[in-house]
């Protein structure tokens, strides 16, 4: 035990939202200088309580002591005041700002707001020199992308001169390169004496760059132990409260007839920008087909344009049959016809209607399939219990029609996702980013569904941004950068840092 | 789980709030000088209390069941329609031009064929609006305000210098043939052998109001089409996602609430007036508003709100007979009452919500 | 008891209703009597207003304007111990109905004559409330008066909108006003209720005559207003109520020889009015009553001889 | 058409554009905000009638504006209980602001003057002059200029000039303070304005506040410098097109000028030319009575395009469910 007193300290933290209890009785210490990162399921209360910390919500109970000192937060105010930062999951900033003004936001200096900027501006450019973060401050947030937009955030906890920051799940949306660079950036605010709070569901950050770890479950905090001394298993474990196979155990494939065949697909959207050039490619029965790429390079929309959305020139066919790209049949219900599913890159705002129960959720899509119908109307009961036999399979839980999507857990909400997609039986299957921000647990769950569609013969194109996923999952590798095709690996062939140069536009083997 | 039983968000809080909004009216009542309670009382027997009450009630209930609908269905697909009163001006132009120009051999048929026609102007006032939110992204706001306006002055022109009988002073039809007046419920009730009061103007109507209640719900609920709207609704890019189409979805169900803002004038056009005046729609339309957003733009929702401003408005006509209290006291009492039964419900439902937590920690 | 139902526009309308309630007012107040009153708030109400009093024995029932003409007609009949009173309809039948009419073209002549020989400007300005065809026949009769005293005269005629706050919206009454101003007139009858609130004031604050309407309504800015075009239907409901139950029926002419209608004469306006314009006036009105000049009106064939709407 | 008739007819513009511009600038700062406003019209009722009512009882136009503006405030205030505090439905709150004030309005007139909703007229005191600019007499002959200043530009009453005012006020107080940044920022995403440690609850309650003050303004114009006194149901919809506007300006400040000054122009015009004859056939007043809002659909159709509102607006700011 040392005599310095704990950065944070938090004695019995207690939150119920409603009925929910999502923190029971919470203490944890965290050593100023080191990274701490907290790990657990998803709905476990990890975001809660370090909202709590930060003063966004109040809890029931408990005390909070910074530096040996005991402080109240009742506000993100207070929490400011006493030197503490947050990046929240889902970012607060500003859309229609720019960098310079979502910054100042809230500690402008004086009421007028030139000076502030002009100070601000300052200040960027002097921590741009120090973390490497740069930005542009003029750039307007809904213009630039999530990589870009965390970098904000960071860079407005560090305005505010904290010096305890708390990053909730900060590599969820990054790239592994940006990731990388995070993290070196927060190994030099540790070694200022920074302390740093970590949230994360990949145990390969934790051992990386964590000094402790905290595993929290179903609201309590299970565990907390020296990174040194575990393992990723031992956690995993831990978390779950069962052993979980971290890597995807599948066999190799058995590519039939192509099934997709795509030629020459340009995209342009309505600002001009041409986001497609020139993309061909096409994939087998029986055989997923990886698109690795930095987000933001044409990955999106060749799903969009593949699932409905968007409309485009070019040729696809599916088994040989032409896909109308612009005409009546252009929509993604014309394309669920033709057996061509889609788990969307953005659960919450395009795979699921918050608002709806499970049970409407599962239909989302396929609300005009004769199987959900009796004469004008819909069978619902038909689809309460098709919902619920699907919950049961996907291990969805609660496993209660009767909810709404927006009260399941984030890994959970993906289960349903990926249960009504799959349970189709597609031809093809496209998936946009199937474990972004889920736990564990249900990863490797997802996991083991995409392979076993795969093994029935269908088609499976695979958009992420997670290498590893794209690793362990893919029969063969594309790459997209700046909307082409940078080229073609197989996994077996090739790592993480060939991907990644191509993924930056150099062409891997010229390197 | 749920904060609180469903019975105390549904029955309770409702109820909380009304007596609220009856507690204030009380005060303005006492503070100009009248006594509240006599006031209640004769709100409740004058419009409750008989046959003949109920019968203004339903009568107003059903313009307002109409518009309501109307308003809820726009909403369920995200859009405001404040076009329900201009809707229902075309509405009753359509009625009264088939109610006067075609031959009806019997009030069963001429109901059906007013209820289409009255429907297909409201939907036609209501299509262009519709359109242009779907493809310029003008907004239905704006552009359902200004065709109230302009539906105002269409109305005008046609009752004072088209359709208005020679020499008439009154700017409104001639009245309409024999053959095109609808029962009463008087009349509808007799049979069954019902005493129903002969003076109210409540009509068959209600039935197609009651009809349009259940149409909305099957719709919203049953059908794809409603499927869709509500997706849409909640989520524009879902929406997308899912292959729904945004133009179709806005225009069709800007269709369907024009024409059930329509269909109002069914009941006030051909049911009670028999002839078309100029101040038809009487804000009708306006009140749909507050009815849908009490209702919770839910069908059932609807018709109890329609009811609860039928009976404040036949209760209102009571008041302003018997007793002193000005007319514009009715609308101060219909403020209170969206006031707490919609926009305050908060402050009645979060100490509840925090009590029936607080019971269930114990039991639990 | 007698009752009395207000239209639409409400017992402070300061038009016909107030009129009306004027009139119910000083009877009571004459006699001590009270008398049973609603203001309508909807179209449903008129024939259950009448309905309502009817059964509770108020008689007689007093109601205002002619959208109660066809409730009027479908109720009478039901109750015929009850007498029934209204006021601009004519047309109707019934035994127990006492039809009150007023000439307003007449009254509006004479006015119109007066605003002719004031203005010094040759034009004159009519604001009428919502365009019906009761306010285009006053419009009328002003204008045919107008040219009456001279053949040159320029009438502006405006309506102030087409939705019921057009009797309601002083501020347009107002800028209708000053357009006319600016197109010459000095001299402006208003009809259209509250809205010629507002006529009434621009005029008084640009310097120029209005002429108001339906009640005297000269003291409003004493020594502005030229006239007012006198509807007496204070003293038809007066004298309704004052023969209570044992009123007269049938369809009564309120014209100039009955002295329903006219034009206001009192302290606030009288330096206004030269003897020579009192004695022109005078003379029309006297010309009317005999029979000698006749006033077209416009529900004649729905249209104005000398005015376009 | 001559020159003299163009300047009336933008004087009359200027007259029917000031309560509009008054209450949309009012709805900006509330909308910008994320409170949602279809309660313009009662707050400007409520205004015009009580603004009436202290003007006629003490005799000041001044003391009568703050009590506009003080009952204009009182209804903010119980919309920014509903919808901020309660975190009800905005547009119900509205909804029920309007009828309110239509109602208590009568009521209170009735009550305190018994002369059927009405307050007594106004004069002297009571009321808000039109104001002379200097020099606008000495050059009105001045030829163009001359009469544009003196005729157009001079002669309004103060409130004219401070609604003016407000509007490069507003635009430099959005854009160019502390104030404004956050207001806008917690019109957009109030979690943003929470977690950088400002009030949310606060800034909306500023904001209803300046909206209160704003239609207490507007109100006030109505009935003690447009007018001279209230009548009930004045405002007839005014605070509906200033919705209308609002949207139409797309929650811009100098929009919000345009917009309001394009709806008074076309009224103006409206109200000056009934009846064109073409000869052949003469256009009916309805037609030009509808105009303003005919020609408002066109120009929304064909020229405005989309209008995004504040993105966080309408919805109350609920952290936990
Ligand atoms: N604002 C809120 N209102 C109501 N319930 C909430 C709220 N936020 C979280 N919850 C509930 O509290 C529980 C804990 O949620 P929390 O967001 O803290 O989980 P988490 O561990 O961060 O999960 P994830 O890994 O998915 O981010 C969940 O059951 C969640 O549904
Ligand atoms: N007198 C003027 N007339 C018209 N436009 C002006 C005037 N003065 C400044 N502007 C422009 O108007 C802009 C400010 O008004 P506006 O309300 O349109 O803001 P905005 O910044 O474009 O809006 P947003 O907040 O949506 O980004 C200024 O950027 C300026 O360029
Ligand atoms: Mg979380
Ligand atoms: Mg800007």
């Amino acid at each position: 035990m040392s005599d310095v007193a704990p950065a944070i300290e938090l004695k019995g933290i207690s939150k119920a939202f409603g009925p929910v209890q999502a923190n029971k009785d919470i203490s944890i210490r965290v050593m100023p200088g080191t990274i701490h990162g907290i790990i657990g399921e998803n709905g476990a209360g990890k975001s809660t309580l370090m909202s709590i910390l930060y003063g966004f919500y109040k809890a029931d109970k408990g005390e909070v002591f910074i530096h040996g000192k005991r402080t109240a937060i009742p506000d993100s105010q207070a929490a400011i005041a006493a030197g503490i930062g947050m990046v929240f999951q889902h970012f607060k900033l500003v859309e229609n700002f720019t960098v310079l003004e979502n910054v100042i936001l809230g500690a402008e200096d004086g009421r007028l707001l030139r000076p502030s900027l002009a100070k601000a501006r300052k200040e960027l450019k002097r921590l741009a020199e120090d973390y490497g973060l740069n930005v542009d401050p003029d750039a307007v947030i809904e213009e630039i992308g999530v990589g870009m937009q965390q970098r904000v955030e960071i860079l407005k906890a560090l305005y505010r001169q904290a010096d305890i920051l708390i990053l909730d799940e900060p590599t969820g949306v990054l790239t592994p390169a940006e990731a990388n660079q995070l993290f070196r950036i927060l190994d030099r605010l540790r070694a200022e004496g920074k302390t740093i709070v970590l949230i994360t569901h990949k145990l390969r950050e934790i051992m990386e760059i964590t000094d402790t770890v905290s595993v929290m479950r179903r609201g309590q905090m299970t565990a907390t132990v020296k990174t040194a001394e575990t393992s990723p298993e031992q956690l995993a474990e831990l978390m779950v409260g069962r052993k979980v196979l971290l890597r995807v155990d599948k066999a190799p494939a058995k590519p039939g007839a192509v099934v997709l065949d795509v030629q020459g697909l340009n995209v342009t959207d309505e600002k001009g920008v041409q986001r497609l050039k020139d993309v061909s490619l096409s994939i087998r029965a029986g055989e997923i087909l990886g698109i690795a790429g930095v987000a933001g390079n044409g990955q999106s929309e060749l799903l969009e344009v593949l699932g409905g959305m968007t409309r485009a020139t070019g040729r696809i066919t599916l088994n040989g049959e032409e896909i109308d790209l612009t005409g009546r049949h252009s929509d993604g219900q014309s394309r669920r016809a033709r057996g061509i599913a889609h788990v969307p890159e953005d659960r919450q705002r395009e795979g699921l209607i918050m608002d709806f129960f499970a049970w409407e959720n599962v239909a989302f899509g396929y609300h005009r399939d004769p199987a959900y119908r009796r004469g004008v109307l819909m069978d619902n009961a038909a689809l309460q219990e098709d919902t619920a036999r699907k919950m049961e399979k996907f291990d969805v839980r609660p496993p209660n029609p009767w909810l709404t999507a927006k009260n399941f857990s984030g890994g959970n909400q993906q289960k349903i996702v990926v249960a009504r997609e799959i349970e189709r039986n597609p031809t093809l299957l496209l998936v946009g980013q199937p474990t972004r921000g889920v736990d564990i647990g249900a990863i490797e769950f997802i996991h083991n569904q995409i392979v076993a569609l795969r093994d029935q013969g269908a088609a499976v194109l695979l958009v992420s941004v997670e290498l590893d996923e794209i690793l362990s999952l893919s029969d063969r590798i594309a790459v997209m950068f700046d909307g082409k095709i940078m080229g073609e690996r197989l996994p077996g062939q090739t790592d993480a840092g060939e991907l990644g140069l191509l993924m930056a536009g150099m062409n891997g083997r010229a390197a | 789980m749920e904060k609180m039983p469903k019975w105390a968000d549904v029955v309770l809080i409702p109820l909380i709030s009304l007596l609220l909004a009856a507690v204030l009216s009380a005060l303005v009542i006492l503070a100009i000088g009248e006594d509240p309670w006599a006031a209640l009382k004769m709100m409740v027997q004058g419009a409750l209390g008989s046959t003949y009450g109920w019968g203004y009630t339903l009568y107003y209930a059903t313009n307002f069941i109409f518009t309501g609908l109307a308003v809820a269905v726009a909403f369920h697909a995200r859009m405001f329609n404040i076009g329900g009163e201009g809707q229902a001006m075309l509405g009753g132009l359509g009625v009264a031009l088939v109610c006067l120009y075609m031959p009806w051999p019997h009030w069963t048929v001429a109901v059906i064929g007013a209820s289409v026609v009255g429907a297909a102007f409201g939907a036609a006032w209501a299509a262009l609006p519709a359109w242009l939110q779907a493809k310029r992204g003008s907004h239905i706001v704006i552009t359902t305000i200004m065709f109230n306006f302009i539906a105002s002055a269409l109305l005008n022109y046609v009752l004072v210098n088209v359709l208005r009988p020679k020499g008439s002073m009154d700017p409104a039809t001639a009245k309409f043939p024999a053959a095109t007046h609808l029962p009463t419920l008087h009349e509808l009730l007799l049979p069954l052998g019902i005493k129903f009061s002969k003076a109210a103007p409540a009509n068959v109507s209600l039935l197609i109001a009651l009809a349009a209640c259940v149409f909305v719900w099957l719709l919203i609920w049953r059908t794809r089409l409603g499927y869709e709207i509500r997706a849409f609704g909640h989520s524009e890019s879902g929406a997308k996602y899912a292959g729904i189409s945004a133009v179709k979805i806005t225009v069709v169900a800007m269709l369907i609430s024009g024409a059930l803002a329509g269909l109002m004038s069914v009941n006030t056009t051909m049911g009670e007036a028999e002839r078309l005046v100029l101040n038809a729609t009487e804000g009708a339309g306006f009140i749909g508003i507050a009815v849908a957003l009490m209702g919770r733009s839910h069908p059932f929702g609807v018709l109890l709100a329609a009811i609860l401003f039928g009976f404040l408005y036949q209760g209102g006509a009571e008041l302003a007979l018997w007793t002193n209290i000005p007319r514009e006291m009715i609308v101060v009492i219909q403020a209170l009452v969206i006031l707490f039964t919609g926009a305050l419900d908060n402050m009645v439902r979060m100490p509840l919500e925090k009590l029936f937590l607080s019971l269930r920690r114990k039991e639990g | 008891e007698p009752a009395l139902i207000f239209d639409l526009g409400g017992k402070f309308d300061k038009s016909f209703n107030e009129a009306a309630f004027n009139g119910a007012s000083r009877w009571a107040d004459e006699t001590g009597g009270t008398f049973r009153e609603i203001e309508l708030q909807s179209e449903a109400q008129r024939e259950q207003a009448l309905r309502r009093f009817a059964e509770a024995g108020a008689n007689p029932i007093i109601t205002m304007g002619f959208a109660m003409a066809d409730p009027l007609s479908a109720v009478a009949p039901d109750y015929p111990n009850t007498k029934f009173v209204v006021v601009d309809v004519t047309w109707i039948s019934g035994d127990n109905i006492r039809q009150i009419g007023f000439a307003e073209h007449e009254g509006s002549y004479l006015v119109g004559m007066l605003a002719a020989m004031a203005s010094k400007s040759g034009t004159v300005g009519f604001v009428g409330g919502m365009d019906v065809p009761l306010i285009r026949h006053f419009g009328c009769g002003y204008a045919q008066g107008a040219m009456a005293v001279n053949p040159d005269v320029k009438v502006v005629a405006n309506m102030t909108g087409t939705t019921p706050s057009a009797w309601n919206d002083p501020v347009k009454g107002s800028e209708l006003a000053k357009a006319q101003i600016s197109q010459g007139a000095d001299v402006i009858y208003a009809a259209a209720g509250g809205t010629g609130v507002g006529v009434l004031q621009t005029a008084a604050d640009e310097g120029i005559l209005s002429i108001g309407v339906d009640s005297n309504q000269n003291h409003l800015h004493p020594g502005k207003v030229l006239t007012s075009m006198l509807k007496r239907v204070d003293v038809a409901v007066y004298e309704a109520m004052k023969a209570g139950d044992a009123v007269e029926t049938g369809v009564v002419n309120m014209g100039l020889a009955e002295d329903g209608v006219g034009y206001a004469l009192d302290d606030n306006n009288a330096a206004l009015i030269s003897d020579e314009m009192k004695a022109k006036v005078d003379a029309a009105r006297q010309d009317i009553i005999d029979g000698k000049l006749k006033v077209a009106s416009y529900y004649e064939n729905d249209s104005c001889p000398v005015l376009k709407f | 058409m001559d020159y003299m008739t163009i300047l009336q007819i933008l004087d009359s513009t200027v007259r029917l554009a000031v309560p509009l511009l008054l209450a949309c600038l009012a709805g900006l700062y509330s909308e910008r905000a994320g409170i949602f406003d279809i309660g313009l019209e009662g707050k400007m009722l409520a205004a015009a009638f009580f603004s009436g009512a202290v003007a006629a009882v003490s005799g000041s136009a001044w003391l009568g504006l703050l009590a506009g503006m003080g009952a204009s405030l009182v209804l903010s205030a119980l919309h920014g209980l509903a919808s901020i505090t309660f975190r009800g439905n905005q547009l119900i709150s509205g909804v029920a602001v309007n009828f309110l004030a239509a109602g208590m309005t009568v009521v209170v007139a009735q009550d305190w003057f018994k002369q059927g909703g009405r307050t007594p007229s106004l004069s002297g005191a009571a009321r808000f002059e039109p104001i002379t600019l200097p020099g606008a007499e000495a050059l009105r002959d001045v030829p163009i200029l001359g009469p544009l200043y003196a005729e157009l530009i001079s002669g309004h009453t103060s409130l004219v000039y401070i609604a003016f005012a407000c509007v490069p006020l507003t635009w430099w107080a959005l854009y160019r303070t502390r104030f404004g940044l956050r207001l806008r920022a917690v019109g957009e995403n109030p979690a943003a304005v929470d977690t950088a440690g400002v009030s949310v609850v606060g800034l909306r309650y500023a904001a209803v506040a300046i909206c209160g003050v704003l239609c207490g303004i507007a109100g006030a114009y109505l009935a003690t410098a447009l007018q001279a006194g209230f009548v009930k149901d004045m405002t007839a919809g005014r605070g509906y097109i200033a919705l209308a506007a609002l949207i139409f300006a797309k929650w811009r400040p100098w929009y919000a000028l345009l917009a309001t000054l394009l709806f008074g122009l076309l009224q103006a015009i409206a109200l000056r030319y009934q009846n064109i004859d073409l000869g052949a056939i003469t256009i009916p007043v309805q037609v030009m009575d509808a105009l303003p809002y005919i020609l408002t659909v066109v120009i929304l159709a064909g020229f405005v395009g989309k209008a995004i509102p504040p993105r966080a607006g309408g919805e109350p700011y609920v952290k936990e469910r």
